[in-house]
Protein backbone atom coordinates (compact mmCIF):
# COMPACT_ATOMS: atom_id res chain seq x y z
CA UNK A 1 0.00 0.00 0.00
CA UNK A 2 1.39 3.56 -0.61
CA UNK A 3 -0.04 6.51 1.06
CA UNK A 4 0.29 10.08 -1.06
CA UNK A 5 0.51 13.04 1.81
CA UNK A 6 0.09 16.35 -0.22
CA UNK A 7 -0.41 18.49 2.74
CA UNK A 8 2.37 20.21 5.20
CA UNK A 9 2.55 18.16 8.08
CA UNK A 10 3.36 21.33 9.91
CA UNK A 11 0.24 23.09 9.90
CA UNK A 12 -1.92 19.44 9.39
CA UNK A 13 -2.52 16.22 11.52
CA UNK A 14 -2.64 14.67 8.06
CA UNK A 15 0.45 12.58 8.28
CA UNK A 16 0.35 12.06 11.60
CA UNK A 17 -3.00 10.35 10.89
CA UNK A 18 -1.70 8.44 8.04
CA UNK A 19 1.03 7.06 9.74
CA UNK A 20 -1.47 5.77 12.23
CA UNK A 21 -2.67 3.97 9.40
CA UNK A 22 0.40 2.82 7.43
CA UNK A 23 1.53 -0.72 8.78
CA UNK A 24 5.23 -2.38 8.45
CA UNK A 25 6.00 -2.13 5.05
CA UNK A 26 3.37 0.01 3.55
CA UNK A 27 5.14 3.34 1.10
CA UNK A 28 4.43 6.87 1.82
CA UNK A 29 4.94 9.45 -0.51
CA UNK A 30 5.31 13.09 0.04
CA UNK A 31 4.41 15.18 -2.70
CA UNK A 32 2.96 19.15 -3.23
CA UNK A 33 2.65 20.31 0.28
CA UNK A 34 3.64 17.13 1.88
CA UNK A 35 7.24 17.37 0.92
CA UNK A 36 8.04 19.65 3.50
CA UNK A 37 7.65 16.46 5.96
CA UNK A 38 10.84 15.85 4.52
CA UNK A 39 13.15 18.23 5.12
CA UNK A 40 15.20 18.11 8.12
CA UNK A 41 15.60 20.26 11.09
CA UNK A 42 11.76 20.69 11.13
CA UNK A 43 8.87 20.09 13.95
CA UNK A 44 8.16 16.61 12.75
CA UNK A 45 11.59 15.47 11.70
CA UNK A 46 11.05 12.89 15.03
CA UNK A 47 7.95 11.80 13.58
CA UNK A 48 9.08 10.89 10.47
CA UNK A 49 12.26 9.35 11.75
CA UNK A 50 10.22 7.14 14.01
CA UNK A 51 8.17 6.23 10.66
CA UNK A 52 11.17 5.67 8.56
CA UNK A 53 11.81 2.40 11.25
CA UNK A 54 8.99 0.30 9.77
CA UNK A 55 7.81 2.12 6.62
CA UNK A 56 9.44 3.43 3.71
CA UNK A 57 8.87 7.35 3.21
CA UNK A 58 9.35 8.62 -0.43
CA UNK A 59 9.15 12.58 -1.32
CA UNK A 60 8.53 14.05 -5.02
CA UNK A 61 11.57 15.73 -5.98
CA UNK A 62 10.26 17.64 -8.44
CA UNK A 63 7.98 19.24 -5.58
CA UNK A 64 10.97 19.96 -3.18
CA UNK A 65 12.72 21.53 -5.92
CA UNK A 66 9.67 23.60 -6.92
CA UNK A 67 10.02 24.85 -3.06
CA UNK A 68 13.41 25.66 -2.53
CA UNK A 69 14.85 22.15 -0.97
CA UNK A 70 16.99 19.37 -1.76
CA UNK A 71 18.45 17.85 1.50
CA UNK A 72 15.94 15.27 3.08
CA UNK A 73 15.87 13.64 5.91
CA UNK A 74 18.21 10.43 6.33
CA UNK A 75 16.60 7.94 5.11
CA UNK A 76 13.68 9.38 3.10
CA UNK A 77 13.99 8.61 -0.50
CA UNK A 78 13.59 11.18 -3.18
CA UNK A 79 11.53 9.82 -6.22
CA UNK A 80 11.26 11.98 -9.40
CA UNK A 81 7.76 11.36 -11.63
CA UNK A 82 8.82 8.61 -13.00
CA UNK A 83 9.44 7.24 -9.73
CA UNK A 84 6.19 7.98 -8.41
CA UNK A 85 4.59 6.24 -11.35
CA UNK A 86 6.66 3.05 -10.25
CA UNK A 87 5.70 3.49 -6.63
CA UNK A 88 1.74 3.44 -8.03
CA UNK A 89 2.90 -0.04 -10.47
CA UNK A 90 4.09 -1.84 -7.31
CA UNK A 91 1.96 -0.71 -4.65
CA UNK A 92 -2.08 0.13 -4.56
CA UNK A 93 -2.92 3.68 -3.38
CA UNK A 94 -4.34 5.37 -0.80
CA UNK A 95 -4.54 8.65 -1.53
CA UNK A 96 -4.32 11.02 1.78
CA UNK A 97 -5.28 14.17 0.76
CA UNK B 1 -0.28 -1.17 -16.77
CA UNK B 2 -3.82 0.64 -17.32
CA UNK B 3 -4.46 4.11 -15.01
CA UNK B 4 -7.10 5.30 -14.69
CA UNK B 5 -7.19 9.05 -13.11
CA UNK B 6 -9.41 11.07 -10.88
CA UNK B 7 -9.35 14.77 -10.60
CA UNK B 8 -11.31 16.29 -7.92
CA UNK B 9 -9.81 19.83 -8.04
CA UNK B 10 -10.39 23.14 -10.20
CA UNK B 11 -7.48 24.66 -12.05
CA UNK B 12 -5.03 27.30 -11.02
CA UNK B 13 -6.58 27.24 -7.44
CA UNK B 14 -4.82 24.17 -6.12
CA UNK B 15 -2.08 22.56 -7.13
CA UNK B 16 -3.67 18.76 -7.93
CA UNK B 17 -4.87 19.11 -11.46
CA UNK B 18 -1.42 20.04 -12.33
CA UNK B 19 0.27 16.86 -10.10
CA UNK B 20 -2.82 14.72 -12.39
CA UNK B 21 -1.14 16.11 -15.44
CA UNK B 22 2.10 15.45 -14.30
CA UNK B 23 1.78 12.18 -12.75
CA UNK B 24 -0.18 11.04 -16.37
CA UNK B 25 2.22 12.38 -18.62
CA UNK B 26 5.17 10.43 -17.04
CA UNK B 27 2.73 7.10 -16.59
CA UNK B 28 2.40 7.45 -20.58
CA UNK B 29 6.43 8.16 -20.97
CA UNK B 30 6.87 4.82 -19.09
CA UNK B 31 4.91 2.98 -21.47
CA UNK B 32 1.57 2.75 -19.72
CA UNK B 33 -1.96 3.17 -20.86
CA UNK B 34 -4.15 5.97 -19.42
CA UNK B 35 -7.43 4.11 -19.03
CA UNK B 36 -9.54 7.13 -18.50
CA UNK B 37 -9.34 10.80 -16.53
CA UNK B 38 -12.41 11.67 -14.77
CA UNK B 39 -12.85 15.38 -13.76
CA UNK B 40 -15.33 15.56 -10.74
CA UNK B 41 -16.58 18.18 -8.15
CA UNK B 42 -14.37 21.43 -9.25
CA UNK B 43 -12.13 19.14 -11.43
CA UNK B 44 -14.78 19.75 -14.00
CA UNK B 45 -13.69 22.82 -14.76
CA UNK B 46 -10.05 21.96 -16.28
CA UNK B 47 -12.50 20.90 -18.69
CA UNK B 48 -13.57 24.55 -19.82
CA UNK B 49 -12.37 26.08 -22.85
CA UNK B 50 -13.83 29.45 -21.48
CA UNK B 51 -9.66 30.33 -19.57
CA UNK B 52 -7.07 32.70 -21.42
CA UNK B 53 -4.80 32.63 -18.60
CA UNK B 54 -1.35 35.10 -19.56
CA UNK B 55 1.15 33.66 -22.08
CA UNK B 56 3.59 33.61 -19.58
CA UNK B 57 1.52 30.74 -17.61
CA UNK B 58 0.23 27.01 -18.03
CA UNK B 59 -3.04 26.93 -20.15
CA UNK B 60 -4.66 23.86 -18.52
CA UNK B 61 -7.47 23.35 -20.44
CA UNK B 62 -5.54 22.68 -23.79
CA UNK B 63 -2.41 21.29 -22.12
CA UNK B 64 -5.42 18.46 -20.63
CA UNK B 65 -6.81 18.70 -24.81
CA UNK B 66 -3.95 18.03 -26.02
CA UNK B 67 -2.59 14.90 -24.00
CA UNK B 68 -5.96 13.50 -24.36
CA UNK B 69 -5.75 13.96 -28.28
CA UNK B 70 -1.67 12.84 -28.17
CA UNK B 71 -2.42 9.73 -26.25
CA UNK B 72 -6.48 9.07 -27.46
CA UNK B 73 -7.45 9.12 -23.73
CA UNK B 74 -11.27 8.92 -22.74
CA UNK B 75 -11.98 11.85 -20.79
CA UNK B 76 -15.05 12.08 -18.72
CA UNK B 77 -16.42 15.34 -17.06
CA UNK B 78 -19.21 14.31 -14.81
CA UNK B 79 -22.82 15.42 -15.35
CA UNK B 80 -23.95 16.60 -12.05
CA UNK B 81 -21.30 18.54 -11.52
CA UNK B 82 -20.89 20.04 -14.79
CA UNK B 83 -24.39 21.44 -14.36
CA UNK B 84 -23.98 23.22 -11.03
CA UNK B 85 -20.56 24.99 -12.91
CA UNK B 86 -22.12 25.74 -16.09
CA UNK B 87 -20.37 23.58 -18.01
CA UNK B 88 -21.81 22.23 -21.36
CA UNK B 89 -21.01 21.23 -24.80
CA UNK B 90 -20.79 24.73 -25.55
CA UNK B 91 -17.63 25.41 -23.42
CA UNK B 92 -15.83 21.56 -23.23
CA UNK B 93 -12.76 21.08 -24.54
CA UNK B 94 -12.10 18.84 -27.42
CA UNK B 95 -12.06 15.00 -26.86
CA UNK B 96 -13.60 15.34 -23.58
CA UNK B 97 -17.02 13.85 -23.14
CA UNK B 98 -19.72 15.05 -20.08
CA UNK B 99 -21.54 11.64 -18.62
CA UNK B 100 -22.47 10.11 -15.44
CA UNK B 101 -20.71 9.05 -12.42
CA UNK B 102 -21.65 5.11 -13.56
CA UNK B 103 -18.34 6.22 -15.53
CA UNK B 104 -16.20 6.60 -12.67
CA UNK B 105 -17.31 2.88 -11.30
CA UNK B 106 -16.50 1.80 -14.66
CA UNK B 107 -12.97 3.18 -14.77
CA UNK B 108 -12.47 1.94 -11.62
CA UNK B 109 -13.30 -1.35 -12.69
CA UNK B 110 -11.13 -1.23 -15.80
CA UNK B 111 -8.16 -0.15 -14.14
CA UNK B 112 -5.78 -1.65 -12.54
CA UNK B 113 -5.05 1.09 -10.72
CA UNK B 114 -6.99 4.18 -9.91
CA UNK B 115 -5.40 7.23 -8.55
CA UNK B 116 -6.93 10.40 -7.17
CA UNK B 117 -5.66 14.13 -7.18
CA UNK B 118 -7.43 16.64 -4.66
CA UNK B 119 -7.14 18.48 -2.06
CA UNK C 1 -32.76 7.54 -8.81
CA UNK C 2 -29.75 5.49 -10.03
CA UNK C 3 -30.18 2.22 -12.52
CA UNK C 4 -32.75 2.93 -13.99
CA UNK C 5 -31.36 2.20 -17.23
CA UNK C 6 -29.08 -0.15 -16.07
CA UNK C 7 -29.29 -3.98 -17.48
CA UNK C 8 -29.07 -6.14 -13.60
CA UNK C 9 -26.99 -8.10 -15.46
CA UNK C 10 -24.90 -10.12 -12.84
CA UNK C 11 -21.17 -9.07 -13.28
CA UNK C 12 -18.67 -11.68 -13.72
CA UNK C 13 -16.63 -12.26 -10.10
CA UNK C 14 -13.53 -11.11 -11.86
CA UNK C 15 -14.89 -7.50 -12.79
CA UNK C 16 -15.87 -7.02 -9.01
CA UNK C 17 -14.01 -4.92 -7.04
CA UNK C 18 -13.51 -3.82 -3.75
CA UNK C 19 -14.15 0.20 -3.39
CA UNK C 20 -13.46 1.77 0.20
CA UNK C 21 -14.20 5.48 0.57
CA UNK C 22 -12.06 7.35 2.43
CA UNK C 23 -14.18 9.98 3.98
CA UNK C 24 -11.64 12.22 5.88
CA UNK C 25 -13.13 15.51 5.26
CA UNK C 26 -15.71 17.49 7.52
CA UNK C 27 -18.89 18.62 5.50
CA UNK C 28 -20.27 21.82 4.51
CA UNK C 29 -16.27 23.05 4.71
CA UNK C 30 -16.07 21.72 1.58
CA UNK C 31 -17.92 19.81 -1.40
CA UNK C 32 -15.90 16.54 -0.68
CA UNK C 33 -17.97 14.45 1.46
CA UNK C 34 -21.43 15.25 -0.33
CA UNK C 35 -19.18 14.37 -3.57
CA UNK C 36 -18.13 10.84 -2.15
CA UNK C 37 -22.04 10.48 -1.13
CA UNK C 38 -23.07 10.98 -4.62
CA UNK C 39 -20.40 8.61 -5.83
CA UNK C 40 -21.32 5.99 -3.45
CA UNK C 41 -25.32 6.22 -4.36
CA UNK C 42 -24.68 5.91 -7.78
CA UNK C 43 -21.86 2.83 -7.91
CA UNK C 44 -24.45 0.97 -5.38
CA UNK C 45 -26.30 0.34 -8.69
CA UNK C 46 -23.57 -1.98 -10.26
CA UNK C 47 -22.60 -5.19 -8.20
CA UNK C 48 -19.59 -3.68 -6.67
CA UNK C 49 -18.24 -4.17 -2.82
CA UNK C 50 -18.29 -0.75 -1.16
CA UNK C 51 -17.56 0.02 2.10
CA UNK C 52 -16.79 3.47 3.70
CA UNK C 53 -14.01 4.37 6.48
CA UNK C 54 -15.14 7.65 8.39
CA UNK C 55 -12.06 9.17 9.38
CA UNK C 56 -10.48 12.35 10.69
CA UNK C 57 -12.65 14.96 10.27
CA UNK C 58 -14.64 12.76 8.04
CA UNK C 59 -16.36 11.66 11.24
CA UNK C 60 -18.14 15.31 11.56
CA UNK C 61 -19.93 14.10 8.24
CA UNK C 62 -22.29 11.17 10.55
CA UNK C 63 -22.70 13.92 13.50
CA UNK C 64 -26.83 13.51 14.16
CA UNK C 65 -28.96 16.78 14.38
CA UNK C 66 -27.03 19.00 11.13
CA UNK C 67 -29.49 21.64 10.57
CA UNK C 68 -28.06 23.45 7.41
CA UNK C 69 -30.96 26.28 7.13
CA UNK C 70 -29.39 29.18 8.43
CA UNK C 71 -26.74 28.40 5.73
CA UNK C 72 -28.42 28.16 3.20
CA UNK C 73 -26.81 24.80 1.99
CA UNK C 74 -28.20 21.82 1.61
CA UNK C 75 -28.26 18.75 4.30
CA UNK C 76 -27.07 15.90 2.88
CA UNK C 77 -26.19 14.10 6.14
CA UNK C 78 -29.36 12.38 6.16
CA UNK C 79 -28.47 10.01 2.88
CA UNK C 80 -25.55 8.75 4.65
CA UNK C 81 -28.69 6.37 6.57
CA UNK C 82 -29.93 4.84 3.06
CA UNK C 83 -25.71 3.35 2.96
CA UNK C 84 -26.75 -0.10 4.22
CA UNK C 85 -30.15 -0.27 2.27
CA UNK C 86 -28.28 0.60 -0.75
CA UNK C 87 -25.71 -3.07 -0.08
CA UNK C 88 -22.69 -1.19 1.50
CA UNK C 89 -20.76 -3.70 3.14
CA UNK C 90 -18.86 -2.02 6.19
CA UNK C 91 -19.53 1.77 7.41
CA UNK C 92 -16.74 2.05 9.57
CA UNK C 93 -15.14 4.45 12.10
CA UNK C 94 -11.94 5.09 13.03
CA UNK C 95 -11.81 4.86 16.91
CA UNK C 96 -9.47 7.30 17.60
CA UNK C 97 -10.68 10.12 15.58
CA UNK C 98 -14.25 9.77 16.71
CA UNK C 99 -12.50 9.93 20.40
CA UNK C 100 -9.84 13.08 19.54
CA UNK C 101 -13.23 14.83 18.52
CA UNK C 102 -15.26 14.13 22.03
CA UNK C 103 -17.81 12.02 20.42
CA UNK C 104 -19.01 8.88 20.77
CA UNK C 105 -20.92 6.52 18.65
CA UNK C 106 -24.54 7.53 19.82
CA UNK C 107 -24.03 11.14 18.59
CA UNK C 108 -24.01 9.67 15.15
CA UNK C 109 -26.84 9.49 12.90
CA UNK C 110 -26.27 5.95 11.51
CA UNK C 111 -25.28 2.47 12.89
CA UNK C 112 -21.31 1.92 12.19
CA UNK C 113 -18.69 -0.53 12.80
CA UNK C 114 -16.17 1.15 14.89
CA UNK C 115 -12.86 -0.07 14.68
CA UNK C 116 -8.70 0.77 15.46
CA UNK C 117 -6.56 1.88 13.00
CA UNK C 118 -4.90 -1.57 13.38
CA UNK C 119 -7.53 -3.33 12.78
CA UNK C 120 -8.30 -0.58 9.18
CA UNK C 121 -4.40 -1.18 8.24
CA UNK C 122 -4.95 -4.88 6.58
CA UNK C 123 -8.07 -3.83 5.11
CA UNK C 124 -6.73 -0.76 3.48
CA UNK C 125 -4.23 -3.36 1.99
CA UNK C 126 -7.06 -5.86 0.74
CA UNK C 127 -9.03 -2.60 -1.20
CA UNK C 128 -8.95 -2.75 -4.84
CA UNK C 129 -9.60 0.77 -5.45
CA UNK C 130 -9.61 3.85 -2.58
CA UNK C 131 -11.26 7.26 -3.20
CA UNK C 132 -10.62 9.48 -0.84
CA UNK C 133 -13.38 12.25 0.24
CA UNK D 1 -38.57 26.93 -18.82
CA UNK D 2 -42.40 26.33 -18.95
CA UNK D 3 -45.31 27.29 -16.63
CA UNK D 4 -48.34 25.24 -14.78
CA UNK D 5 -51.55 27.22 -14.55
CA UNK D 6 -52.76 26.51 -11.65
CA UNK D 7 -55.86 28.21 -10.53
CA UNK D 8 -54.57 31.30 -12.09
CA UNK D 9 -51.08 30.95 -10.49
CA UNK D 10 -48.29 30.28 -12.95
CA UNK D 11 -45.92 27.98 -11.07
CA UNK D 12 -42.40 27.58 -13.22
CA UNK D 13 -41.48 24.23 -14.56
CA UNK D 14 -37.72 23.45 -16.38
CA UNK D 15 -37.37 22.11 -19.56
CA UNK D 16 -38.30 18.97 -18.77
CA UNK D 17 -41.42 20.18 -16.41
CA UNK D 18 -39.71 19.54 -13.05
CA UNK D 19 -40.96 22.38 -10.82
CA UNK D 20 -38.56 25.07 -10.53
CA UNK D 21 -39.57 25.59 -6.67
CA UNK D 22 -40.44 22.00 -4.87
CA UNK D 23 -42.37 24.31 -2.23
CA UNK D 24 -44.78 24.79 -4.96
CA UNK D 25 -45.81 21.14 -5.04
CA UNK D 26 -49.05 20.10 -3.36
CA UNK D 27 -51.58 17.01 -4.55
CA UNK D 28 -53.49 19.60 -7.06
CA UNK D 29 -50.30 20.95 -8.45
CA UNK D 30 -49.37 16.48 -8.96
CA UNK D 31 -52.51 16.19 -10.58
CA UNK D 32 -52.29 18.53 -12.89
CA UNK D 33 -48.88 17.54 -14.10
CA UNK D 34 -49.93 14.10 -13.81
CA UNK D 35 -52.75 15.34 -16.59
CA UNK D 36 -49.62 16.57 -18.45
CA UNK D 37 -47.96 13.78 -18.76
CA UNK D 38 -50.87 11.48 -19.70
CA UNK D 39 -51.34 9.56 -16.12
CA UNK D 40 -54.40 9.13 -14.97
CA UNK D 41 -53.90 9.26 -11.38
CA UNK D 42 -55.45 6.49 -9.29
CA UNK D 43 -54.72 4.82 -5.28
CA UNK D 44 -52.55 3.06 -6.63
CA UNK D 45 -50.25 6.08 -8.37
CA UNK D 46 -50.53 8.48 -5.32
CA UNK D 47 -49.58 5.22 -3.00
CA UNK D 48 -45.79 5.95 -4.82
CA UNK D 49 -46.13 9.56 -4.77
CA UNK D 50 -47.03 9.55 -1.30
CA UNK D 51 -43.62 6.52 -0.46
CA UNK D 52 -41.22 8.75 -2.69
CA UNK D 53 -42.16 12.27 -0.81
CA UNK D 54 -41.43 10.12 2.35
CA UNK D 55 -38.53 8.82 1.35
CA UNK D 56 -37.09 12.57 0.27
CA UNK D 57 -38.29 13.97 3.11
CA UNK D 58 -36.09 11.08 5.49
CA UNK D 59 -33.15 11.03 3.47
CA UNK D 60 -33.25 14.20 1.11
CA UNK D 61 -32.98 12.02 -1.89
CA UNK D 62 -34.49 10.00 -4.64
CA UNK D 63 -34.48 6.10 -4.06
CA UNK D 64 -32.61 4.28 -6.60
CA UNK D 65 -34.57 2.06 -8.92
CA UNK D 66 -33.57 -1.25 -6.77
CA UNK D 67 -34.22 0.02 -3.35
CA UNK D 68 -37.74 1.95 -4.33
CA UNK D 69 -39.27 -1.21 -5.68
CA UNK D 70 -37.53 -3.28 -2.71
CA UNK D 71 -38.83 -0.80 -0.12
CA UNK D 72 -42.49 -0.32 -2.09
CA UNK D 73 -42.56 -4.49 -1.89
CA UNK D 74 -42.10 -4.51 2.01
CA UNK D 75 -44.34 -1.37 2.07
CA UNK D 76 -47.53 -1.83 0.08
CA UNK D 77 -46.87 -5.66 -0.65
CA UNK D 78 -45.00 -8.14 -2.17
CA UNK D 79 -46.79 -7.62 -5.67
CA UNK D 80 -46.23 -3.95 -5.79
CA UNK D 81 -42.34 -4.63 -5.30
CA UNK D 82 -41.11 -4.93 -9.21
CA UNK D 83 -40.20 -2.61 -11.71
CA UNK D 84 -42.90 -3.95 -14.33
CA UNK D 85 -45.42 -2.98 -11.89
CA UNK D 86 -44.06 0.81 -11.64
CA UNK D 87 -43.58 1.36 -15.12
CA UNK D 88 -47.35 0.09 -15.82
CA UNK D 89 -48.54 3.03 -13.26
CA UNK D 90 -45.93 5.55 -14.45
CA UNK D 91 -44.78 4.37 -18.12
CA UNK D 92 -41.97 7.44 -18.03
CA UNK D 93 -40.10 5.59 -15.79
CA UNK D 94 -40.51 5.92 -11.82
CA UNK D 95 -37.09 8.21 -11.66
CA UNK D 96 -38.54 10.60 -14.64
CA UNK D 97 -42.08 10.86 -14.34
CA UNK D 98 -42.84 9.66 -11.09
CA UNK D 99 -40.20 12.06 -9.27
CA UNK D 100 -41.50 14.69 -11.57
CA UNK D 101 -44.83 14.29 -10.66
CA UNK D 102 -44.14 13.41 -6.86
CA UNK D 103 -42.39 17.11 -6.92
CA UNK D 104 -38.32 15.55 -6.42
CA UNK D 105 -35.30 17.28 -7.65
CA UNK D 106 -34.86 16.37 -11.02
CA UNK D 107 -32.51 13.46 -11.49
CA UNK D 108 -28.72 14.76 -12.49
CA UNK D 109 -28.50 11.56 -14.99
CA UNK D 110 -25.32 10.31 -13.39
CA UNK D 111 -25.20 6.73 -14.69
Amino acid sequence: MLFTVNKSPLTSDNLKTCLRFAKKGNSVLLYEDGVYGAIPGTKVESVVKEALKSIEVFALKEDLKARGFGEVIDGVKLVDYAGFVGLVEEHNVCPWL
Amino acid sequence: MKFGILILEGPYQHQAGDSAYNFAEAAVAKGHAISGLFFYCDGVQNATTYMTPPQDDRHISKRWAEFIAKHGVDAVVCIAASKKRGITDANLIKGARIAGLGQLTELGIESDRLIAFGD
Amino acid sequence: MAGEDLNEEERSEEDKKKFLFLMRKAPYGSIYPQGGLEVILIMAAYDQTISVLFADDGVFCLKKGQETAGIHVKDFSSAFKVLESYGVEHLYVDKTSLEERGMKPEDLLTGVEVVSSDEMSGFLSGQDVILPF
Amino acid sequence: MGTIDMAGKKLEVDEDGYLTNLDDWSREVAGEMAKGEGVEMTEAHWEVVDFLRQYYDEYKIAPMIRILTKEIGKKLGKEKGNTKYLYELYPGGPAKQACKIAGLPKPTGCV
